[in-house]
């Protein structure tokens, strides 16, 4: 039988002046189990802690019950005082009898009776905790980074200043990312790739990243500080180790007619290309659905061109298998498919493009030399008309819910940009409203207002339409409330930005959940926002929700911080209050792994006796209690019961409730 | 209103002796400080604690004892969990005797008889063998085999060395399944050792232990020439009520908590195999 | 199922609140440390989620005499386990709904949600359920009798 | 002999003759016409006592769980009803469906002997159905009822004749659905007030023996251990000794099937009290068709039930209480 | 003899409750089952039979034993048997009543339960003749008479009277109680109900149902039956066959903790069909449900035959032939097992 130790702290007058803390004391000595019981002025103290470990001591105690404050003060304190004097620490349960009792209630009495079903509730507990044991599990000290835009960059290169090795698994040829493709950056106007091209210099540079890029995760097993990832290495055709990027193979491609990704489909590249100038690695790639040696076998030219013999079309895919101890997911974003949106024809009028798009066209490295010119006849647009929130806080099917928060922005840039370097060019933007907190962002917008004129109209677009060769834009004047029409040159849709899809596959195999938008949720949204609820991943850049360079950078900054601290570590400390299976109970109907958030259930096949030398052979569930964060979502789901909580069994909540309704 | 076998007595433990990690004998007498009934070798009572249930033990202390009588109690299930956590001063509830005994009065009497116990099944043997120790001269030789998993799961171990030993006419033989450190005895199994001993089949044998060693140990009988009516076991099947009513022990025409828990071993072969 | 009839005057009910670690519980400290008072008669049951409560638990507290169960919650969406609450809403819904159509007074069940920052909101939920119940009285369609028995006496 | 059990028969023979299958799971005759059991059939020679008539009820796709465990490929004939109880089973990983050959058979609705009897006609010896009329002919004449007089009370409300899964069919005749509501039941209860409803289940809990019938034929209820049964789960009972027993079985029962069940309406068939458990079950159904949308347990093999999804705009439970309707 | 007009029944029914609890079928949600009566009560006496037999009021379903008060180390039991107040059991079939004496043979045996006995002693039993026994019905099958029960008082009913026939002392004393209500003769009715209720029980198609096979064949034969296999194979595990039986007897003994300090001891109905009815903490002597099965059918067959002197323990009462949810019953395991003797 337990042998129980009751402590009943005065908290000063906190507690003691409402409660008759000797009669709580007096009341407690006759429960059963109870062995030892005392009341002190602070139990918190130096000397009330001493108190505990001598009546542990002298008592042989095998369970402590402290009334006093809240649990969510105090537990840690008392649980190690126990802990000192060779009690588990798990056999210490508070009664709250001050935030939940004297602080509440002014009635003495009353205040006194409540806190003595309290400690009684709390006594009832105890008797059926069990000693808990934190697991330790060792970490794999290196890192991987889904994703080589900004955000994974920075976080690779953040986490290899550490010390620690990081890898970068990137489904393109190049890392860089979405960054590379723009032009300049809000609200300072510096060239993107200026800041963005060093720091993937560094990283190909860096002994501790490995850039693995046309790549994609094809598999996760395991869990924070020990995952087993296999990455698919797509046959690129081309020997990385030798290509030196000269570009001869480019020139001497007779299919030219790909469609250049990087300008956004603007122009055209050959099947064998190195996406942009600064690529890295600055190494080519044949698309195998253009290349006509491996399409139809006849051509051949880059082999036999090529100096240093870089060229295979014998490659294949490759799977990888690496671990890892953390894991960030940078996937990132795209523009939204915006054919659906019929009003701005953009589909039918090549002069109606996004705002990406405009990107390159203004690029000094895009189709058009960085020279505006618009794509149905490459002449230099007079009239440009911004269309912004296209698919954005839009509730049909055809947009999103959400604000992509950074089209306000990109739109004053441009709008800016052109009007300082063709200053003839009118420029219109219409707009819901104009959303720009952040340092240095509203007077970013107001600058383009009142120094570059830019004609701000609040309304929304109605329909765009193409008259003898101007983009008539249609729309409305909610200030001066009257219908405009704008006949245009060219029409700039400031199109949302949606995750990359491929981060529904990842969150599938890192068992991070993904909301309705398909953004990946944090496992808290204030206080945990860069790590997913499966621990040991970690997440930055819009793949967690829309949010612009400075922002990333710092997301990924502080993930390179949580995977540091990780890393740092030799081995990690499980909660031990997390659940369990009873495999003898357990009949593998599943329905458990369905409501885990964080993945911690799998399943497996254990043999049972069964008397007479039978045996069955039963499917049934595992709890990793590395991985399970303890919430008990499980236990509710099983309706045998097979599944429970340690620390907080069924058991010990239903004998807290009996004891409760003792009254 | 007259007395009803389903309401148990209270008894207090008035001590807790630990026998071997996982079996502890508990001592216990009436309110009153005196033993709660009379009863005789092989019988059960129903213990209890109320709140935790009720199960099945032998007594095993002999009826010649006339201040307490004692439970030798193995964890084995949630019952004897909390059975094993009680301290002295402790109360329980008892309720007994139950079943029918060995017949230390009928067909033991001038027999030679040979007790074969492993493990815990020593127990409800202790009645029989401090019986037999008392009225000695009733009784021929006495021989005991004795065997368990280690040394330190034989139970009894001191009373066995320091009393036992000495009687007259009385052998006892011990034996663990695998060599251990600080025992110089017999190692191997009980069924074996038996074999090894050069036995008289016309012996009176009582078998008490483990189902796969009652099952060899009676082969190893046979073989040896015993006769199967000269043969004692007891059984052991989940009880509620102890007297032949819930249903719960029946195999057969048999109820084991009333017609049992002591076999005969012919009487047992005419018992389907359920028990 | 039997009604109990008779009804001791001045009946104190009494009402187990379970009230998970990271909001509700906080937010129940918080009350304290305002000082925000509600009636002694509720009881709070520490969890580690809200969707650690299983029904069971529900029916063990009416069974044992409690006159209302009341489960709070962060606010979904701010769970700590992210989805916990989620599960909550719907068992309890569909729960309370289903004791409902039993025959139990749909007011002797509720689920609230309340942050750790809301105090003042933890109080005026306890005040007004624990008003709810008062004007409900004795639970006398969901106990167990043999309890009720033993505890009269 | 009917023409659908002919073709039964006759593919059951096929199956087993030609190794296809090791056994058949399907019904055996009884004493009487109106007493089939199931059975597990392993030869040829046993079919002759394969019978499949108006009075097979039971649904047979929870035996798959013991019978699978022995070993071998089974081919199981299931009505409508029985076919989501089977993926529903599929679904928990409790019946393996690779090992097992859905046969999906026709139902014209199944009898109830109970109600045959009391309508004063005993010993029947053959019923014979006629479009919406039912000739029940035994030792003391023929008598002729209205079809939905006789039926098994689960068959008035049938939910559909449309087979969830099937690997193959046998129906001659075109299968109805059903015009009833099943829901009306509940709704009927629902508009009673608290009173009423309490006085309605405790009248109707009261009967219970607890002889676990509804548990132990429900295809939802294949836990290795049952809480009530399991001492250490606080809430084991074995027969209802108090009032409140009976309540908590049938509350907690109906919740953990809920999601789960698909109201194949076993439970109340084989209630030897009459209890309508399919009432509770149903308001489960109810409920959740009306706060998250229809749900059918059962209508694939695989998926997430209700109690294991969530939306972020659910109901709050009080709202769910007081009948508020999902959100569009 | 005496009789009284069916229409006057409610008088007769508020006459014996005024004396001594009546319990008698009533009409409850729907089912028949034995009641309190009380007065406006439906009773249900013309319901052939109630869903469960009328055992219950000996042997209810649930029933506490004895109380336990802890308090520290210290216990007390606490005896709650209090005296049986007299009462009166009204409506028993033959085969219920027949029951009455297999249930004695367990509970009045040394040691006796005192429980039963008390509830046994204290009741006037009055037996009720069958007049329309379905297909079900086999109680000839052992010897009783459906048309002519005993008891302490019989009664025949018919659509116009109900008759009335004291058999023993306690019989003697209800009637003279109730005897203003009565007037005097029916024997002939009575006769001629009986004759043809005789007459139905003939044509009974399991009224030949033939036992001998269980009477002459040496137990461990039967036990080693292949059949029970087959026989057992549709069992759902559930307590309905043993639950609406009149003969089974076996119960479970629990306890429910009203609270920290107080325990209820109580035993209750329990069936060797359930797959926890011998499992101990260390194995389980009937793992699999065809033992369970068969042990039933043994206890019932032969088992109890064997130590009552051949009494069955059945009576025919075809309560599971009706009830079992997949229609498995004595009758299909006395068939199977006693048409080849010859094995």
């Amino acid at each position: 039988m337990q042998r129980i130790g009751v402590f009943i702290c005065w908290c000063g007058s906190n507690i003691a002046a409402t409660v008759d803390v000797e009669r709580v004391s007096e009341a407690i000595k006759s429960e059963p189990g109870v062995v030892f019981s005392a009341n002190y002025q602070y139990m918190c103290s130096e000397n009330g802690q001493q108190l505990l470990r001598n009546a542990i001591k002298e008592y042989h105690l095998t369970g402590v019950v402290v009334g006093s404050c809240s649990p969510r003060m105090h537990e840690a304190t008392f649980r190690k005082a126990a802990e000192a004097e060779g009690l588990n620490p798990y056999m210490v349960e508070i009664a709250n009898i001050r935030e939940h009792c004297s602080w509440i209630h002014k009635d003495r009495e009353e205040a006194t009776e409540k806190a003595i079903i309290l400690v009684r509730t709390a006594i009832a507990k105890v008797k059926l905790n069990a000693p808990l044991t934190a697991g330790e599990s060792p970490v794999t000290k290196r890192a991987l980074v889904i994703g080589g835009g900004i955000a994974g960059i920075q976080a690779a290169l953040d986490i290899a200043e550490a010390g620690f090795e990081v890898d970068i698994v990137e489904k393109n040829p190049t890392i860089g990312g979405r960054m590379a493709q723009l032009d300049k950056t809000f609200p300072t106007l510096d060239c993107a790739a200026c800041i963005l091209t060093p720091k993937m210099v560094d990283c190909a540079q860096s002994d501790k990243i490995d850039i693995l890029t046309y790549s994609e995760v094809e598999d996760v097993k395991g869990f924070v500080g020990n995952f087993k990832v296999k990455i698919r290495r797509k046959a690129r055709f081309v020997d990385e180790t030798k290509c030196t990027g000269c570009k001869i193979c480019m020139d001497n491609c007779p299919s030219k007619k790909g469609l250049n990704e990087f300008n956004m489909n603007l122009n055209n590249r050959p099947a064998i290309y190195i996406p942009f100038a600064q690529a890295i690695p600055n190494v080519a790639v044949i698309d195998p659905e253009q290349c006509l040696k491996l399409k139809s076998g006849k051509c051949g030219l880059c082999q036999k061109k090529c100096g240093v013999g870089a060229i295979d079309y014998t490659m294949t895919d490759k799977i990888i298998e690496r671990e890892y101890g953390a894991i960030v997911v940078a996937t990132g974003f795209r523009p939204i498919n915006i054919d659906k949106f019929n009003e701005y024809g953009y589909s039918e009028n090549k002069d109606v493009i996004t705002s990406l798009e405009l990107e390159r066209l203004m690029n000094a490295a895009g189709p058009t030399n960085g020279v505006l010119l618009r794509p149905s006849d490459n002449t230099h647009p007079k009239v440009i008309t911004f269309i912004q929130c296209v698919g954005s806080r839009d509730l049909t099917d055809c947009g999103k819910p959400y604000c992509s928060k950074i089209c306000c922005m990109y739109t004053a840039k441009h709008a800016m940009l052109i009007r300082e370097k063709y200053p003839d060019t009118e420029v219109h933007v219409f707009y819901i409203d104009v959303r720009c907190p952040g340092k240095n962002y509203d007077e970013f917008y107001r600058r383009a207002c009142e120094q570059y004129g830019v004609d701000y109209i609040k309304g929304m677009v109605g329909k765009v339409y193409n008259q003898n060769g101007k983009l008539m834009v249609q729309g409305s004047n909610l200030i001066e409330n009257e219908q405009v029409t704008i006949p245009s040159d060219l029409v700039v849709l400031a199109t949302a930005i949606e995750p990359e899809p491929s981060v529904r596959k990842i969150a599938t195999l890192l068992t991070a959940s993904i909301d309705t938008n398909n953004f990946l949720t944090e496992a808290h949204p204030k206080l945990k926002p860069v790590e997913s609820p499966t621990a040991g991943v970690y997440l930055a850049g819009v793949c967690q929700g829309p949010k612009d360079i400075p922002e990333t950078v710092s997301q990924a900054s502080a993930c390179a911080a949580k995977v540091i601290g990780l890393l740092v570590k030799d081995s990690l400390k499980t909660n031990p209050c997390v659940a369990q299976s009873d495999e003898s109970m357990c009949n593998g109907c599943s329905q458990c792994a369905n409501v885990c958030a964080y993945g911690a259930i799998t399943y497996i096949d254990k043999e049972f006796r069964l008397g007479g030398g039978k045996t069955e052979t039963r499917r049934v569930a595992y709890v990793n209690p590395a991985v399970c964060q303890g919430c008990g979502a499980c236990t509710v789901t099983c309706p045998s019961g097979a599944m429970d909580l340690k620390g907080f069994a069924s058991k010990q909540i239903m004998s807290e409730v009996e004891e409760i309704c003792r009254k | 209103m007259t007395d009803e076998v389903l309401i148990p007595k209270v008894g207090v433990v008035t001590d807790v002796r630990r026998d071997t990690p996982d079996v502890k004998t508990f001592r216990v007498v009436g309110t009153d400080g005196k033993k709660l009934f009379e009863h005789m070798p092989g019988q059960c009572a129903m213990v209890s604690i109320p709140g935790v249930g009720e199960s099945m033990f032998s007594i095993t202390s002999s009826p010649t004892n006339e201040d307490y009588m004692e439970f030798s109690i193995k964890k084995c299930g949630c019952v004897t969990e909390v059975i094993h956590s009680i301290e002295a001063g402790q109360q329980i509830t008892v309720r007994g005797p139950y079943g029918r005994n060995f017949p230390v009065e009928g067909a033991f009497k001038g027999k030679d008889l040979l007790f074969i116990a492993g493990g815990i099944g020593l127990a409800p043997l202790r009645s029989v063998i401090n019986y037999v120790r008392h009225f000695r001269k009733n009784y021929g030789k006495v021989i005991v085999v004795y065997g368990a998993r280690s040394a330190d799961d034989l139970v009894d171990i001191d009373e066995i060395k320091n009393e036992w030993s000495n009687e007259e006419n009385f052998e006892v033989y011990l034996t663990i399944d695998r060599p251990q450190e600080g025992w110089n005895g017999h190692v191997g199994f009980v069924p074996s050792y038996v074999k090894e001993i050069g036995l008289d089949p016309n012996m009176t044998a009582v078998l008490c232990g483990p189902p796969i060693m009652i099952k060899f140990t009676l082969q190893g009988l046979l073989e040896l020439g015993f006769n199967k009516t000269n043969v004692y076991t007891t059984l052991e099947l989940r009880m509620k009520c102890g007297v032949g009513k819930c249903g719960r022990c029946n195999v057969g025409s048999k109820y084991v908590c009333k017609d049992g828990p002591v076999f005969r071993m012919d009487e047992i072969d005419e018992l389907p195999d359920e028990y | 199922m039997q009604e109990v009839t008779e009804q001791k005057k001045e009946y104190v009910p009494t009402i187990v609140a379970f009230c998970c670690n990271w909001c509700s519980y906080a937010g129940a400290d918080l009350a304290g440390s305002s000082r925000l008072t509600y009636p002694a008669n509720v009881k709070i049951i520490r969890v580690p989620c809200s969707c650690r409560v299983n029904p069971m638990f529900v029916l063990k507290a009416f069974q044992r005499g409690a006159d209302g169960v009341i489960l709070c919650g962060c606010h979904p969406g701010d769970c700590h386990y992210v989805t916990g609450n989620y599960y909550t809403r719907r068992r309890m819904s569909l729960l309370f709904s289903f004791l409902n159509y039993m025959g139990i007074e749909k007011e002797r069940t509720r689920v609230e949600w309340v942050s750790a920052a809301e105090g003042a909101k933890f109080s005026a939920v306890m005040n007004d359920f624990a008003k709810k119940i008062n004007e409900l009285g004795e639970n006398k369609r969901l106990q167990d009798l043999r309890v009720k028995e033993e505890r009269d006496e | 002999m009917n023409k659908v059990e002919e073709l039964i028969v006759k593919r059951a023979r096929e199956l087993l003759s030609s190794k296809e299958v090791d056994k058949v799971i399907g019904w055996k005759k009884g004493e009487f016409y109106f007493d089939p059991s199931p059975a597990v059939f392993t030869s040829e020679e046993e079919l002759k006592d394969f019978v499949y008539n108006g009075f097979c009820g039971a649904n047979l796709s929870k035996y798959l769980v013991q019978e699978l465990k022995k070993g071998g490929k089974i081919a199981v004939f299931l009505k409508p009803c029985d076919t989501y109880s089977f993926n529903e089973l599929v679904k928990e990983h409790r019946v393996d469906k690779n090992a097992v050959k859905v046969i999906a058979i026709e139902c014209q609705g199944k009898l109830d002997i109970e109600k045959i009897k009391e309508k004063g006609v005993s010993a029947v010896t053959e019923t014979e159905e006629n479009g919406e009329e039912v000739i029940v002919s035994s030792l003391y004449g023929s008598a002729k009822f209205r079809k939905e007089e006789v039926l098994l009370e689960k068959c008035l409300t049938c939910k559909s004749k449309k087979f969830a899964v099937a690997d193959e069919t046998i129906v001659v005749n075109e299968m109805k659905e059903t015009a009833n509501d099943r829901f009306s039941g509940v709704e009927e209860l629902e508009r009673m007030s608290e009173e009423e409803r309490f006085a309605f289940w405790k009248g109707e809990l009261s009967k219970c023996i607890r002889c676990n019938a509804c548990r132990n034929v429900c295809p939802a209820c294949t836990c290795v251990k049952c809480v009530f049964d399991n001492n250490a789960s606080g809430m084991a009972t074995k027969a209802p000794a108090d009032t409140f027993e009976e309540q908590m079985f049938h509350i907690i029962r109906a919740y953990h099937v809920a999601g789960r069940c698909t109201d194949c309406g076993e439970c109340s068939r084989v209630c030897p009290q009459h209890i309508p458990l399919h009432l509770l079950n149903r308001k489960f159904i109810k409920d959740i068709n009306r706060l998250y949308g229809d749900f059918q347990a059962g209508e694939a093999d695989e998926g997430k039930n209700p109690l294991i999804e969530y939306t972020e705009k659910d109901a709050d439970p009080t709202a769910a209480v007081n009948g508020e309707v999902r959100h569009a | 003899m005496l009789k009284i007009k069916v229409q006057d029944l409610n008088k007769l029914f508020d006459a014996i409750s005024e004396k001594e609890p009546l319990y008698m079928p009533l009409e409850k949600a729907g089912e028949a089952n034995y009641g309190l009566y009380k007065t406006g009560e439906k009773t249900a006496l013309d319901v052939l039979k109630t869903v469960k037999s009328a055992k219950d009021l000996f042997f209810p379903q649930s029933e506490t034993i004895v109380k336990f008060k802890t308090e520290g180390k210290n216990i007390t039991v606490e005896d709650i048997r209090e005296e049986v107040k007299p009462f009166v059991l009204f409506g028993v079939k033959a085969c219920d009543f027949k029951a009455f004496e297999v249930l004695d043979k367990v509970f009045l045996a040394d040691p006796v339960d005192t429980y039963y006995q008390a509830k046994r002693n204290a009741c006037t039993v009055v037996t009720f003749a069958c007049r329309r026994p379905e297909e079900s019905c086999f109680c000839k099958v052992f010897g009783i008479d459906a048309a002519n029960p005993v008891g302490d008082v019989t009664i025949w009913k018919d659509d116009e009277n109900l008759y009335w026939r004291e058999n023993t002392e306690k019989g003697s004393k209800l009637t003279e109680s109730v005897r203003y209500l009565f007037a005097e003769g029916g024997e002939k009715d009575v006769q001629n109900q009986q004759e043809e209720t005789r007459k139905i029980i003939e044509k009974l198609p399991f009224s030949s149902l033939d036992l001998s096979y269980f009477e002459n064949t040496e137990m461990m034969d039967i036990f080693n039956r292949p059949e029970w296999q087959k026989l057992s194979e549709a069992c759902l595990a559930c307590g309905t066959c043993t639950f609406v039986c009149p003969t089974c007897q076996c119960f479970d003994i629990r306890e429910f903790k009203a609270s920290n300090d107080q325990i209820i001891r109580y035993r209750c109905w329990d069936s060797c069909m359930y797959s926890d009815f011998t499992q101990m903490s260390h194995g389980n002597n009937r793992t699999t449900q065809m033992q369970r099965y068969r042990q039933r059918f043994m206890h019932k067959l032969v088992y109890y035959p064997e130590n009552n002197g051949g009494l069955f323990s059945c009576v025919g009462c075809g309560r599971c032939v009706n009830k079992c949810p997949q229609k498995l019953n004595i009758v299909k395991v006395v068939k199977t097992l006693g048409g080849k003797k010859d094995d």
